[in-house]
């Protein structure tokens, strides 16, 4: 095992009130030399101000395009242990449930075949094994396929969708996020395993406009749950949070961004027609106020991270849609929507890259949406506008050859 | 041969008894303290959580002692956050003093709800990652060592969310954070060129700049890098790992403040450069940590109650904002990429200061 | 030989008397009342302002009437405003009545002051240009028969600005208008290929065309349009004058909406397109006229008092506007040129209609 | 004359209350048959919808590159007076102030030289004599000159700068804008006079916020006058408004885009150090309000119409600059800037294009400004930072090659 000595620096992020990741490192290298490798040359790397990975060739396992991220060392002849350290990302249950029978199962099977590390959870939400040989991959994926568990995405593949907690725990939720999450993750598990789209392509679920899972910034198709009639107000609810403290006027309404409310000490007051359910009152008051009772979500697309473009957040495509079991409407969308951008983006490039690059006037007439004001913040300010053939005047007589 | 294309185990089968049967019925919930909520459902069942901070990277037998905990106060049910906390699930408010007693005996912070700063979203770092720009891990400890009270209590104006990326990829929603910290590059990647040819397609890797900067050499079968247009985002060398980008001298870190995700009140928005570089500074990174806690208290001196990082910001000016917490302006915190004529303030509105 | 560089006249040879006086000295001003203007100053002196409207397109016959009249009220001091209006300026304000009886008398309309529409700020068209997709002074007109009541009352809940383009190259400020008319082409340009090779630079040609629908035959010296690239901008045209645009049976009038320039309340704004096409029907544009008034009366009934154009429908929101005016939302109204990803909606914050 | 027979469409546009564009030309055809083929023109494009002038040679005035717009009748069968139609652009005093003898006086050489129509005025401020021929150019343009008049910018010159009335008239002038407008059209006469820039440029200046020409949003160069210090109140003044019925709460306060002052029905207080000087309360109650006491300019620059790549407004570079003739400062800058951009700019391309196509932080190097945050509304989004090489760590010893 690493000694003090060996690892002063690493040693001192052990100290402070936090949990430290450095102790991890420490209690899996008890077992693991792998472990124990990845903690000297994590040293070297504090030490020298550099990470000491490289790619290497492709690895995997049978049947699967992806799930494996490959991992080798650059200085194995300081850290042979390393010399291979890939990575299994196991597809979560959704909403990151789980009985603890299922963890320790997971934890043998780990322990079994890789370092004995963890990340609970990786960014896209898997349930990431962190570092194991290119041998022991395939008996890794055995055991966890036999233990019921499965691959999440990598590659250009459709990534592990996620979902907010929604149903299972919250009373905002419009439409069931874990549902629709675990369908959709059934329903594209050969999108998932064998990457064939241009790049990545990821979904996220949140069940209201909190966004409990950052949906709208990081997923190529963002659901987020919504609804349509009057919220519904309980006011002796409200005034027993008026009495509790909350200054209804000015932590409430003053921050309606829409400024769709009215307090006068006794009773609140809601234009729904002006209001664009941005949660905020609700979230103040959740025993007073309750969403309407027509729900359904919102479907946004194209966000992702700054490579190449520039970052970009998700947009409305569809203001609302019924989200009932078995999702046909949203699936065939996003079959659709799958098969436009397969067919015109170039290498890497994501959706909303390619909706940038080719406009969003083509995706809407490829994907067959109606474009509604929803779509936009504001009309275009520049005069450059397209019309379509049909939309041109032909002089009579004259047919354009 | 064990099946492929199984999916993930059931939800459902990993499901509270009291969640199963008020599935998609609660009625409201309450912040009993930090770190406890208590949903109540239609029914007038009661789920309660406890919410626990994590360093994320977790060995299998710190899983284990989570099971085990979960297991004697929680029937075995858990489960984990969008944010990497773990949440003990119970039915039985009486068990949650104990729990949370055994949770801090072992060194869990319990916390992350309401206006609090919640875990640190972040990534692999020089744990895992072969283009990282400065380490995940480390830094993200040193910051919460100093922020643990912004964990533990809720005495912020609102939530503050955290994001670490070790490199421009930005794995997480870094891009939208109260705070993230991103690492950076700040000199041009070199190509090998004995080894462009082999390991590198130099289409791919010439169309991979963002800036035009990377052009082909055909006659050599490598690729040239324009050093006036490279603005060192690395995304050349994901592609093409033969073009090494690493500069321990030059590497670091920049602080980018005000996004966030929610819509609620304000549209979601990204972050925004604050500093443009700090030096990566193992194993504590003091200047980041100074930085960030900086810019927490600056927030929570000067915001409204439920105005986020962002929406105080844009409430008050920018120019105010660098007044506050006295980081210099630069030329560098003006946009120069595709849309920056977007950012310009074509208005004579502004604050001295 | 006159001389050359002398510059326009010396404006202060033009000042009336109390304007020399209180120059820069001014205290305070009143609106009399639709037209009329009182400015005093610290010395206790006022100038009175009455504003007529002009057509701008002006006989040296009705320069000389106008001249007439301020030599009689005014001792023959006036000012043009930005807005083409003329104003004529005086000292006794027991002339304003008798001044402003002659004035109507003679056909001018008295007002554009405050929440008024005052004149419409326009160009060419047929008259003198050669790149117009439409007229400018014929719609004006017609325009301004139908709104006449809003110019010489100030009954709107803000100033409305008014302007007419007649092409994209929009002279004028309709890019910030609250109502712009902007002429547009919607068909491509069809290079003459006798012609192109005397008449244009070929590169010139190339690099005027925003969208890159415009390449270069070499063999040929002409040039070829892509017509799926080109949006009819007529860019190319204004550079090679042998590739022209105009086409009788598709050339039009688009609507703009919601533009300001003032920074009073919200900074300045652009102008939105709401009516893509509106056909050309001299010469009184019914179609135009109808859209224009239907746009003013709706934000006559909905908007608050001091509010813009552009800052109501920023407050109501563009669905709710939309649903207002019965105007169909288009593909057109979204952008797709280089900044069309800042417009889209990125959240899930808008309203049913 | 044209008789009514003859414009039968035009003829319509003579009818309703706002004043006729047909009457003048008709009008004016009286005297000059110039004037009456116009007419007779225009009646010809109302009918066809299509305009009937076309480009050719350059021409003008010896020892002036610009000053006169060319333009050719494509019917000079039809219409053989207006053959020739050319338009030259008076430089009109600033301010747009006349004394009726020096209008008369333009009026008299009009009628000597070209077709008796006018603009009073163009767009961009100048004079505008509408129509004449070639050979009439110079004969006109010696009258103007010996009258005092000179003729204004066009092509890829600086363009006749415009002024609001400011001190000639309005309260709120922060700066002697007509003093400075006619200071730089004088100091600029060759770059107005002799095109040699890639491309038009335009000052504009407005001497506050309100921005009575429009400068954001047409003048590659604009200034726009503000104060500093504290806004004077009387609060008599706003008790007065009050009672006249200004709904002081509502209409001013409510309004105020930083939402820096108070009313409590008796004291108006304003936080002045967040108040953004945009002018509305001021605007509102100009007896009881008044500007602070320290007064200057912000420059900003950039603006234009949206031909090449989209309009653009004028952003902040000088968030003050104290105006006191000659205004060295300003000149210094504006000579700064045009010699920049005239390095710089591929033909054609304005400076609010070539900033947006090399960066702000080139053109603030190479004009010598330093970077605030006042020029941005908000800094950068994304990650594509540019270091400069002073600021990299060369390692110890290696020096850059
Ligand atoms: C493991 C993980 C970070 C973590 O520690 O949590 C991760 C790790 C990597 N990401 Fe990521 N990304 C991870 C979530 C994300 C996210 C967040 C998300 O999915 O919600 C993003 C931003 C959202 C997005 O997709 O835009 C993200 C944006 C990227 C990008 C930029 C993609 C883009 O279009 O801009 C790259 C670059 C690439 O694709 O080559 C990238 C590439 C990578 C690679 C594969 C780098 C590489 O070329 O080898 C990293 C492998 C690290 C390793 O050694 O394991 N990763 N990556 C996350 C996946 C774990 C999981 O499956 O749960
Ligand atoms: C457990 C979790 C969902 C999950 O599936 O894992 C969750 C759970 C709840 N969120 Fe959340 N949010 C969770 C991540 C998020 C995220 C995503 C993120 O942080 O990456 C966001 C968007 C953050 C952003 O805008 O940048 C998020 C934005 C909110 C908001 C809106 C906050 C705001 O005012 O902007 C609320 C409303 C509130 O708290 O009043 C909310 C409210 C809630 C409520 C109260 C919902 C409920 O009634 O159960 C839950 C307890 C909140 C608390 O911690 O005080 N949740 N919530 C996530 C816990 C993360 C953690 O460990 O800290
Ligand atoms: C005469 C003129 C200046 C000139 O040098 O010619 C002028 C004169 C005055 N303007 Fe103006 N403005 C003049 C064009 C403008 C323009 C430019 C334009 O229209 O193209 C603007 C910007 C318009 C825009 O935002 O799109 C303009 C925006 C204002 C404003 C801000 C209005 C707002 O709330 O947005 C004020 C303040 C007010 O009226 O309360 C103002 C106020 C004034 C005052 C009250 C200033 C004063 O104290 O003397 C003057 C009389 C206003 C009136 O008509 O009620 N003036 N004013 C221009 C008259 C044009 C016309 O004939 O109608
Ligand atoms: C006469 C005038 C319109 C009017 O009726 O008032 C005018 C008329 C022409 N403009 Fe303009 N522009 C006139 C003010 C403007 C303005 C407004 C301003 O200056 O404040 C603009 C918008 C501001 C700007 O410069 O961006 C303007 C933007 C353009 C453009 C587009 C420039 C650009 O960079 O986007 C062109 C195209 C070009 O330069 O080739 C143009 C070109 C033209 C030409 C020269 C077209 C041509 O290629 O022959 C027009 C000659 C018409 C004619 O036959 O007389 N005109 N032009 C205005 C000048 C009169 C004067 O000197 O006072
Ligand atoms: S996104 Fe909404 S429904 Fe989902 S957990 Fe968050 S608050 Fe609840
Ligand atoms: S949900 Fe948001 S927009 Fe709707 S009333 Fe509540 S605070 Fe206002
Ligand atoms: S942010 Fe960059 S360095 Fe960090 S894990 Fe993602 S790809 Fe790797
Ligand atoms: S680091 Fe980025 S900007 Fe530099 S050459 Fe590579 S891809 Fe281009
Ligand atoms: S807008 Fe176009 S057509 Fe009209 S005057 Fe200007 S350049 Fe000519
Ligand atoms: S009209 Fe405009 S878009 Fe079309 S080819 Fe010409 S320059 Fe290009
Ligand atoms: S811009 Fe300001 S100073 Fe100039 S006239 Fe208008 S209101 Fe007066
Ligand atoms: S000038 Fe504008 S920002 Fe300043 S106090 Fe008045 S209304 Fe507010």
């Amino acid at each position: 095992m690493a000694n003090n000595s060996e690892t002063p620096l690493l040693d001192q992020l052990e100290e402070g009130r936090w949990p430290s990741f450095v102790k991890e490192i420490k209690q899996a290298a008890q077992k693991k030399p792998m472990a124990e490798d990845l903690l000297r040359q994590l040293e070297l790397s504090y030490k020298e101000k550099i990470g000491h990975w490289k790619h290497g060739g492709i690895v995997g396992v049978k049947g699967y395009g992806g799930g494996v991220i490959g991992r080798y060392s650059d200085r194995p002849d300081l850290f042979p242990n390393v010399q291979a350290f890939h990575t299994l990302r196991v597809n979560h249950p959704t909403g990151w449930f789980y009985k603890t029978d299922a963890l320790r199962t997971l934890c043998d099977i780990w322990d079994k075949h890789g370092s004995g590390l963890t990340n609970l959870h990786g960014s896209t939400g898997d349930a990431i094994l962190l570092g194991t040989t290119t041998e022991h991959l395939q008996p890794c994926f055995d055991d966890l396929s036999n233990a019921g568990f499965d691959l999440g995405g990598s590659g250009s593949a459709l990534r592990t969708p996620s979902a907010c907690v929604g149903p299972g725990r919250c009373e905002w939720a419009c439409i069931d996020s874990l549902d629709i999450c675990n369908s959709l993750t059934l329903e594209f598990q050969d999108e998932i395993h064998r990457p064939m789209f241009p790049y990545k392509f990821k979904i996220k679920i949140s069940a209201c406009a909190n966004d409990c899972v950052a949906a709208i910034a990081r997923a190529d198709l963002t659901v987020i749950g919504t609804w349509k009639g009057n919220i519904r107000i309980d006011q002796k609810e409200v005034a027993a949070y008026a009495d509790s403290g909350l200054d209804i006027q000015k932590e409430v309404c003053n921050l309606c961004p829409t400024h769709c409310m009215t307090w006068n000490g006794k009773e609140l007051k809601i234009y729904d027609e002006d209001c664009t359910r941005c949660m905020h009152c609700i979230n103040l008051m959740p025993k007073a106020l309750r969403q309407g009772e027509e729900k359904g979500a919102t479907i946004l697309i194209g966000a992702k991270a700054p490579i190449v473009e520039g970052a970009l957040l998700s947009w409305v495509i569809v203001p609302f849609m019924k989200m009932e079991p078995p999702y046909e409407e949203l699936k065939d969308l996003i079959i659709k929507i799958q098969d436009w951008w397969s067919e015109n983006a170039r290498s890497r490039e994501r959706l909303g890259e390619l909706i940038k690059r080719m406009s969003m006037r083509k995706f809407l007439r490829a994907v067959g949406l109606p474009p509604v004001p929803q779509m936009i913040k504001a009309p275009r300010t520049n005069p450059y506008v397209f019309f379509w053939p049909e939309e041109i005047n032909r002089p009579e007589g004259k047919e354009e050859k | 041969m064990p099946p492929t294309d199984i999916g993930p185990p059931d939800y459902k089968t990993m499901l509270h008894p009291v969640i199963k049967s008020n599935y998609g019925k609660w009625r409201y919930h309450e912040i009993l303290k930090p770190g406890v909520l208590k949903h109540v459902a239609e029914s007038g069942e009661a789920i309660y959580t406890v919410r626990a901070g994590s360093p994320r990277l977790l060995s299998t037998d710190r899983i284990r002692e989570i099971c085990d905990i979960a297991d004697k106060y929680c029937d075995g049910y858990l489960r984990f956050t969008s944010r990497n906390n773990i949440e003990f699930l119970l039915d039985d408010p009486r068990k949650i003093d104990s729990l949370i007693d055994e949770l801090e005996t072992k060194n869990y912070p319990i916390g992350g709800t309401g206006h609090s700063i919640s875990n640190v979203v972040h990534t692999q770092g020089w744990v895992h990652c072969h283009t990282p720009a400065t380490d995940a891990s480390g830094p993200v400890k040193a910051v919460m060592d100093e922020l643990y009270d912004y964990f533990t209590e809720m005495k912020l104006p609102a939530h503050v969310r955290i994001a670490l990326a070790c490199c421009l990829n930005m794995c997480g929603a870094v891009h939208c954070s109260d705070i993230a910290i991103l690492g950076i590059h700040r000199t041009v990647p070199k190509p090998d060129n004995s080894l462009v040819p082999n390991l590198c397609e130099i289409p791919t890797t010439v169309a991979s700049c963002p800036t035009g900067a990377v052009r082909g050499d055909m006659k050599n079968k490598t690729v040239i890098v324009d050093e006036d247009k490279c603005m060192y985002c690395g995304n050349c060398y994901t592609v093409c790992p033969a073009m090494p980008i690493a500069d321990p001298s030059n590497d670091g870190i920049s602080i980018w403040v005000g996004g966030k995700v929610s819509n609620a009140r304000s549209a979601p928005m990204f972050s925004k450069l604050v500093i443009p570089y700090l030096p990566n500074n193992p194993p504590r990174w003091p200047e980041v940590v100074q930085a960030v806690k900086n810019i927490v208290e600056v927030y929570a001196a000067n915001a409204r109650k439920h105005e986020r990082l962002g929406e105080w910001i844009e409430r008050v000016g920018w120019e105010r904002f660098f007044t506050l917490t006295g980081i210099p302006f630069t030329d560098k915190h003006i946009d120069d990429f595709d849309m920056a004529i977007e950012t310009f303030r074509t208005s004579a509105q502004f604050k001295w200061r």
